[in-house]
């Protein structure tokens, strides 16, 4: 598999981070709810087709991605920073 | 500053670095491998939105001027800079000394430094067959139209992370931990025994 | 049914083999059972087979969308243990390493269940109080631990490397003797057939389509074959839970589907007689009866359906069984395989009633289930039948995430990798 | 020269002789043959033993599909078992063993399965060996008894316990166009992308390029097409753009068009070159792949189908055309298609005699009549082979007219002499790497085949020749041109192709797969899976493929079914009564073809994961230190002096710094900078306790928590400047504590300007500690003062050591008046140096982890052991860390109802009551039961003897620990067989109130 990091370009798997879930929110930091609490901690959406989720590119820019992913094929259709795109640069772009 | 220079620095590859020649050195060495010690190696990290004043640092500062963009980097006087990652360079030179010089004059709104002088330990390969002894390392693409000169690219292999400038056609300066560098430059010199190397 | 035994071999041999029968027979769903169980696999089957042998819950349809056995019950790596350090699991797995010890019998099949042990390897003398500390607990629990010295190991497995000089020398391991392997498709078919000569319909090629609701209460399922009523549906997909789940109205668990990779390799003569696991990464091997060195590691690490996997963990594999085995290097992989784990946050699984009215959840194996098969489904079975679990399975909930009463292998916390 | 050695024709090289040995036996060949086409030469058909019914067997194919000559090569000690002669290069000195076969290949006793047929059917294993269900033999001893005779007989060849010395290595590379295969498809494709500019990789699977071109004696533009396949390899060759690679078998198609290919680089060689690899593993990205992987000619299915010298046609064809070797003198040809027409013709060629052919068509062309006659062959069409003659080589067939519509053979049998018989069943296109990339494969009525499907419009593999079911040489050089542009992205354009020969005959075969007839007829020849097995399947309702497959075995041995799917699925489809696509086609799985273990290891062979160094390792090393690992790192365990044991070593080494001083080894510590203006701010979310309270130039303690409320990692953070920190984590946690700090920055608080870089490799760590460590420091610390009132506890000062710049922090893990001594990496040994002769005349000793792991369970400092995943920070009797100020990572939900229930562990402190020791591991238990070991209450987590107090002790997390201190419990180790009375305390057993470190 390769993920198209935005600064770094395609890379192996082996390069990357699993970080699941992408769609769990965390409940703010003074938040009593518990239950929010667990459902951001535990409970994962698990679809069978398209998945956003997010990895970090550990053995690379050590940038955190949100990626679309499909399940079922493996195939990727979007890759962005976690950050948002303050950061974006053209994948390879030089001078 | 001036204490530092009676000391001398002890490398973590000096009990393995065999200066000669290597390998099936039949038809001269494929590859030369050496340690490119420098007294300043530095990382630079500018908040979001700030890369464009670093870059204006590092060129006031190391008077070194780096292509924006990812992975941009250049080597010129003995000094060198890449993009590691988004806002983020590595800075060396010869001399001690550049990351006082950055703490001192970086504004803390832009960025700040720090100083891996010796945590990073930088192992040069050029030859020939730089790029397929290096290949057979690491899963990135270093074919020149792929992998400029000057540019720099950070990836792995294994447990070893490594930042790797292109330093000229076919010469490379590998970033590795200070830890690792000597498993590394053990790993290194295994690969290019195929093609033959020269430990300068 | 014929019985089979070594005089019904005979006795078919001089006939031709033609009077065998079919294994199991192969019905058309009717329109409503007393339950169904979703999914033909190990655990499916295991819970009809008790539904049936246990409490003679004997209107039972298990509906599998593909070939019977296509899931995990195939495509694992055979080991079976209870060699675990925290008590509800422990308990759990020796009820069902006991069921184990006697299925080929129950089943009147040969699941070809081998004891031939289990060793998991020690690298630094810390693991190996680690591993000491599980084995004690194994052992005020009654099950068989010992711990083994680097010369025992290299008696047991000649071919091991236990050299100071290796990489990670080995220090010891913690040997489970009562574990071992077992032919995985055989208990699939063992199950279906002892199932179905007790009057459990098994219905393959149908594919669950949604569920039938009363109100808030399941009635029984849609499926490409038609509707299915019953008064209990019970879940049983492992690596398909979340889809099924979802057909459900329940988007999110604390499951994630992972795709674990195995691989075996050419046949060899006798090499390898213990399943044996590396301590400073993740990878276990055993030899089967053909001679294949089956192997595994650690899940791929992502979400998957697509039961196959990627090259690192392949490479991940083969370089640490040769860390153990050096002599092994021209020895080739002849295949690989993916199936799909449903892997939880704590690494243990769940079998409850629910969470709907009317429906029952049995999940959450990670790369685990194959050795607990009888055991999941003896427990599941009596979970449907009695509405309420068995004291073997009332920690396996599906709300302990959320009161914190986790049964966390490894202390790895709310991830579904590492335990 | 060797009995069946043509005169002239093939690529060997007949002036240079080859010798090699095969079971012992030397023989000579050619430079240029294989291990089958010189044993064959040699005359040799005997070369392997089938699996099950252990049934002689000579050579099936001349390629990787060969699943029944499998050798061991051997070198020196180191084996290489189940490799086909097909794929081995001979070399002097080659030395190759026969497999499964006792005493010898010739005479092996296992044969005697064959008598037990019938009884050992398919899936035979699982209807008995239950054994009684009472007796010393119930349960499963009496299958394992069983099993033990059955795993000796099962198994094809031996694996080594010698290490492989031999070098693996990996290779990445990227390309534009990745060809596999380099027959006139794929030489055409490669070429074709290669002069749009494109980065071509081209690999083929044998030793050189060419494919069919080398041995179809066929013609391309006018030269003989093995010499036009060598021109063109050579111009590829030439080109700076194109990689040609043989020997290299591509074997899997992962995600993202990412190949992997395995290249054989030295096997044919008798020593490799210095640093030259046995195995290179290709992984290849390629933009877009052109498959031209061929097709595989499949047997027919028929009594004694599997006697040696009963071979392919095209193998035949092969060894005669490109070893020149004869596998026989005299053929009888078995075909239900026209290729094996053209077989026979090439065969005629090359000098040997055709007695029939024998063709299960009743219509049979006028082109083929004319082919037949002109090989001087007797034509029997409408006819089938149901019998071969002969013992462990062929000497006749029996041939009996047959009747296609009904599948029955009539007639009085007619009995033909040959030493060789050639079958061809069709052609199965190698699908496989389309298979694997996820591509459906479609039942093909007229090529009884499955072919790969159109590829889809973004699809990243092409495909081209025989692998699309194109069976025409001048087919394939077109769509092999049409492929390599169309993978370029070029548009077509009016090229002029080399010219072929037309193909004569048609491709489509009869829709025949088995003859009818008594005796065993194999469809799966390596695993002896028969036709009888097949119907028994049937029979008993294994009738899906994937169940046909399991209880069979079919397809499951080494060539993983490459000669022998199609004609399983066939018989099944009969006997369902289904076409054969409505019993489906299993997925390709990786790999291909098999790959070595060495491969997949490539550079991690023999050094598995790196060493990690401390800057002072040499310094420990020289001077007598046993080094232990800890995760990747290597850190002294301890100093031994001659004679010692490890308990002396460490208590000695305790002791004299509770005397005196000690200097240990702390630059595993992970160590990260967080810096900016937000750090502090950072720092208060991520630890449970306050830190932007922390004044410049103090250290703190902090603890983390994981986001579900449990202890995640513990250490010391320096604020060097208002906005530096310099944060310190275990050694093991390092990586994990950096992750989940990078998550938190990037992901949920990305607001914060704040910037982690790990810094641990920056600096050496030296932690000095005793009653004594002040005064060293004192003697040789240079620009600071180390006094009490310049450096009190938890201060950090900057100064110098020997000239070195050091930071000085004081902090004690030991509970002595202790000091860690920072120094940049390069300056750690000259630092430590220097320490210890400062040190000397106050008695400084350095001391390992064994010392440091005593001085810390008398202090009851936790580690990992305690944090271990599953323990709260009140567990620990950390909950005074716990701030109530503010959240924190894990503040929300560390107070749920498990995480606070009462009868949880926790730390405590064990005292041996019986002065003996106490092991990690140990269980606590409240009254002891040797006999049948129960009621754990806990369990002990490091054990020692301590020198402070000089008694065994430990720490134990215990169900409600703190309850039972001063009372009596037992340990219970029964794996170890210690048990003995232990009195629970205070885990602080030394110096509770901190008065040594406080000074």
């Amino acid at each position: 598999m390769l993920i198209t990091c935005p600064y770094c370009g395609p890379r192996d798997l082996s390069e990357f981070t699993y970080q699941g879930d992408g769609n769990r929110t965390r409940p703010a930091p003074a938040s009593q709810d518990l239950d929010a609490w667990n459902a951001y901690v535990y409970d994962r959406l698990n679809p069978a087709g398209d998945h956003n989720e997010i990895w970090q590119h550990s053995g690379g820019c050590r940038s955190h991605l949100r990626v679309v992913r499909n399940t079922l094929t493996h195939e990727i259709s979007s890759v962005g920073f976690v950050r948002g795109d303050a950061h974006a640069r053209k994948p390879g772009a030089r001078k | 500053m001036a204490s530092r220079n009676t000391v001398e620095r002890l490398s973590p590859l000096e009990p393995v670095y065999q200066p000669g020649l290597h390998g099936q050195s039949e038809h001269g060495a494929g590859v030369t491998l050496c340690e490119a010690k420098q007294g300043s190696i530095l990382q630079l990290t500018a908040w979001p939105g700030e890369e464009k004043r670093m870059i204006a640092a590092i060129r006031s500062v190391a008077r070194l001027a780096v292509p924006d963009g990812a992975g941009g980097g250049i080597v010129k006087n003995g000094k060198a800079a890449f993009g590691i990652a988004p806002g983020k360079f590595t800075v060396t030179a010869e001399e001690e000394g550049l990351a006082e010089a950055f703490a001192a004059s970086l504004k803390p709104a832009i960025g700040t430094v720090t100083d891996l002088s010796h945590g990073r330990t930088i192992i040069r390969i050029s030859g020939e067959k730089a790029e397929w002894v290096l290949a057979k390392l690491f899963a990135i693409d270093f074919s020149l139209p792929a992998f400029p000169i000057g540019a720099g690219r950070s990836t792995v292999h294994h447990d070893i992370f490594a930042q790797i400038q292109r330093t000229d056609n076919d010469s490379f300066d590998i970033h590795v931990f200070r830890s690792f560098a000597r498993a590394f430059w053990k790993l290194l010199c295994h690969s290019s025994e195929e093609v033959g190397y020269e430990v300068q | 049914m014929a019985e089979y035994s070594a005089l019904a071999l005979v006795r078919n041999a001089l006939n031709g083999n033609r009077d065998w029968k079919p294994a199991w027979r192969k019905p058309e769903p009717k329109a409503s059972y007393d339950v169904i169980v979703i999914g033909g696999g190990g655990h499916g089957l295991a819970t009809a087979y008790y539904l049936a042998k246990e409490h003679g819950v004997t209107n039972v349809a298990v509906v599998e969308k593909g070939w019977l056995g296509s899931g995990n019950v195939g495509r694992n790596t055979v080991t079976v243990r209870s060699n675990y350090l925290l008590p509800s699991n422990t308990r759990f797995y020796e009820h069902s390493m006991k069921m184990w010890e006697g299925l080929s019998h129950d089943l009147n099949y040969n699941v070809m269940f081998s004891q031939r042990g289990c060793l998991n390897l020690a690298h630094t003398p810390a693991q190996l109080d680690d591993y000491a500390r599980r084995g004690n607990a194994m052992r005020h629990l009654g099950v068989d631990a010992e711990l083994m010295t680097p010369s025992e190991i290299k008696r047991l497995m000649p071919a091991i490397d236990i050299s100071a000089k290796a990489r990670f020398p080995i220090f010891g391991g913690l040997m489970q003797p009562r574990a071992g392997t077992a032919r995985h498709d055989a208990v699939a078919w063992g199950y279906a057939r002892g199932a179905d000569r007790r009057g459990v319909d098994i219905i393959e090629n149908c594919e669950v389509t949604g569920f039938l609701r009363e109100g808030e209460r399941i009635v029984g399922v849609t499926t490409v074959r038609g509707d299915i009523r019953a008064k209990k549906v019970a879940v049983a997909v492992a690596g398909s839970t979340g889809r099924v789940m979802q057909m459900a109205g329940i988007e999110r668990l604390p499951i994630e589907s992972h795709v674990l990779q195995a691989f075996v390799t050419e046949s060899l003569k006798p090499f390898l007689d213990t399943v044996v696991t590396f301590g400073m990464g993740h990878c276990y091997v055993n030899q089967s009866d053909k001679g294949g060195l089956v192997c595994g590691g650690d899940i791929d690490g992502y979400n998957s359906y697509a039961q196959r996997g990627n090259l690192p963990i392949v490479e991940d594999v083969m370089s640490e069984m040769l860390a153990l085995f050096p002599g092994l290097g021209p020895v080739r992989v002849l295949r690989a395989w993916g199936g799909l784990c449903d892997m939880t946050m704590d690494g243990s699984p769940i079998i409850t009633t629910g969470p709907l009215p009317g429906m029952y959840l049995n999940c959450g194996w990670c790369y685990g289930g194959f050795k607990a098969t009888p055991a999941s489904g003896w427990c599941f079975a009596h979970t449907i039948v009695r509405d309420e679990p068995h004291e073997l399975n009332a920690a396996f909930t599906l709300d302990r995430f959320h009161h914190g009463i986790l049964i966390d292998e490894k202390g790895q916390g709310a991830t579904p990798r590492l335990h | 020269m060797n009995p069946r050695r043509t005169a002239t024709g093939g690529r060997v090289n007949r002036q240079r002789p080859v010798r090699f040995t095969f079971d012992g036996t030397a023989y000579t060949g050619h430079a240029g043959d294989t291990l089958a086409s010189a044993l064959l030469a040699n005359g040799v058909v005997l070369a392997g033993r089938s699996f099950k019914y252990h049934r002689p067997r000579g050579l099936l194919s001349a390629g990787l599909d060969e699943p029944n000559a499998l050798v061991t090569v051997m070198r020196g000690k180191v084996r290489e078992p189940n490799v086909p002669a097909t794929m081995i290069e001979i070399h002097d000195g080659l030395t190759v063993e026969s497999q499964n076969r006792f005493p010898s290949l010739a005479f092996d006793i296992g044969a005697v399965n064959q008598l037990a047929g019938k009884l050992i059917s398919a899936g035979f294993y699982y209807k008995t060996f239950m054994g009684p269900a009472i007796g010393p033999l119930k349960g499963t001893r009496f299958w394992m008894l069983c099993e033990h005779v059955i795993r000796r007989a099962a198994g094809l060849g031996r694996a080594g316990e010698a290490p492989d010395t031999s070098r693996y290595e990996r290779m990445n590379a990227f390309c534009d166009v990745l060809v596999v295969g380099s027959g006139p498809a794929g030489l055409m494709a490669a070429s074709a992308a290669a002069e749009h500019g494109a980065n071509v990789i081209l690999a083929e699977a044998d030793a050189h390029a060419g494919g069919s071109a080398n041995w179809s004696g066929e013609t391309i533009d006018g030269m003989l097409a093995a010499d036009w396949a060598a021109d063109m390899a050579a111009g590829l060759r030439e080109r700076p753009n194109v990689r040609l690679l043989r020997r290299t078998a591509v074997w899997g198609c992962y995600d993202g068009n990412t190949l992997v290919a395995v290249e054989r680089v030295s096997d044919h060689k008798a020593k490799a070159g210095p640093g030259e690899p046995r195995h290179r593993h290709w992984v290849i990205r390629a933009r877009s792949v052109v498959l031209a992987t061929g097709a595989f000619e499949r047997p027919l299915v028929f009594p004694g189908n599997d006697r040696p010298s009963v071979m392919l046609a095209s193998a035949a064809e092969r060894y005669a055309n490109e070893f020149g070797v004869l596998p026989a003198e005299t053929f009888i040809v078995f075909t239900n298609n026209d290729s094996a027409y053209l077989s026979t013709i090439s065969l005629k060629k090359a000098g040997a005699n055709i007695a029939a052919i024998v063709d299960v068509r009743q219509d049979v062309g006028e082109a083929m009549r004319i082919l037949a006659s002109e090989a001087g062959a007797e034509l029997l069409a409408g006819h089938a082979v149901v019998a071969t003659e002969g013992g462990k080589a062929l000497r006749g067939v029996k041939v009996q007219r047959f009747n296609m519509t009904s599948g029955t053979v009539s007639g009085e049998a007619r009995s033909l002499s040959a030493d060789g018989l050639l079958m061809s069943g069709g052609w199965s296109p190698a699908i496989h790497l389309a298979s694997q990339a996820g591509a459906k494969a479609e039942w093909d009525n007229g090529l009884q085949a499955f072919l790969p499907p159109a590829p889809a419009r973004n699809s990243r593999w092409l495909g081209a020749g025989a692998f699309t079911g194109n069976f025409s040489t001048g087919g394939a050089l077109a769509e092999g041109h049409a492929a390599g542009l169309a993978a370029c992205g070029a548009e077509p354009g009016e090229t002029s192709l080399p010219t072929a020969e037309t193909t004569l005959g048609s491709p489509e075969p009869a829709p025949v797969f088995e003859i009818k007839a008594p005796g065993k007829a194999f469809v799966d020849f390596q695993h002896d899976v028969t036709v009888d097995d097949v119907r028994l399947a049937h029979r008993e309702g294994f009738v899906s493929v994937e169940h046909l497959k399991r209880y069979t075995t079919l397809g499951m041995a080494t060539d993983q079914g490459k000669t022998s799917n199609v004609a399983g699925l066939a018989i099944m489809a009969e006997a369902r009564g289904l076409p054969i696509p409505d019993v489906g086609t299993t997925r390709f799985r990786p790999p291909f073809s098999p790959v070595s273990l060495g491969a997949f290891a490539a550079e991690r062979y023999g050094d598995l994961r790196p060493e990690r160094l401390t800057p002072m390792h040499d310094w420990h090393v020289e001077h007598g230190a046993t080094m232990q690992p800890a995760g990747l790192w290597f850190r002294p365990q301890i100093y031994g002096l001659a004679g010692e044991t490890i308990e002396q070593a460490y208590v000695r080494e305790a002791a004299a710094t509770r005397e005196a001083a000690g200097i240990v080894d702390v630059s595993t510590l992970g160590k990260i900078a967080v810096q900016g203006p937000d750090a502090a701010e950072f720092l208060d979310r991520v630890y449970t306790n306050m830190f932007s309270f922390l004044p410049v130039g103090k250290a703190r303690y902090g603890l983390m928590l994981r986001e579900d409320g449990l202890a995640f990692d513990d250490g010391t953070t320096w604020r060097l400047g208002d906005n530096d920190f310099l944060m310190t984590t275990t050694t093991a946690n390092a990586g994990k504590v950096m992750q989940h700090l990078e998550y938190f920055l990037d992901v949920i608080w990305p607001e914060l300007k704040v910037s982690l870089v790990s810094v641990t490799d920056q600096w050496a760590g030296a932690a000095i500690g005793g009653p004594s460590a002040r005064d060293i420091l004192a003697a040789c610390v240079r620009k600071t003062g180390v006094d009490n009132k310049a450096l009190p506890f938890m201060g950090i000062v900057h100064g110098t050591i020997a000239d070195v710049p050091v930071m000085i922090c004081r902090l004690s893990f030991s509970g002595e008046m202790a000091f860690e001594v920072y120094s940049p990496a390069d300056y750690g040994t000259h630092v430590w140096e220097a320490l210890m002769e400062a040190g000397r005349p106050f008695g400084l000793v350095p001391y390992g982890m064994e010392a440091l792991g005593a001085m810390r369970i008398e202090k009851g400092h936790v580690t990992g052991a305690e944090i271990d995943g599953r323990t709260t920070a009140r567990d620990l009797h950390l909950d005074w860390m716990l701030s109530k100020k503010k959240p924190f990572i894990g503040s929300a939900m560390m107070d749920r109802e498990g995480l606070i229930a009462s009868g949880r562990i926790q730390l405590v402190g064990l005292l041996s009551l019986d002065g003996r020791p106490l092991g990690g591991g140990a269980h606590i238990v409240e009254a002891v039961d040797q006999e049948n070991p129960h009621g754990s209450i806990g369990h002990i987590t490091a054990a020692c003897y301590s020198p402070a107090l000089g008694k065994y002790i430990a720490l134990a997390l215990v169900e409600g620990g703190k309850a039972r201190h001063g009372s009596r419990a037992f340990i219970s180790d029964p794996l170890r067989n210690r048990y003995g009375p232990v009195e629970i305390v205070s885990h602080h057993f030394f110096d509770p109130e901190g008065s040594r470190m406080h000074g």
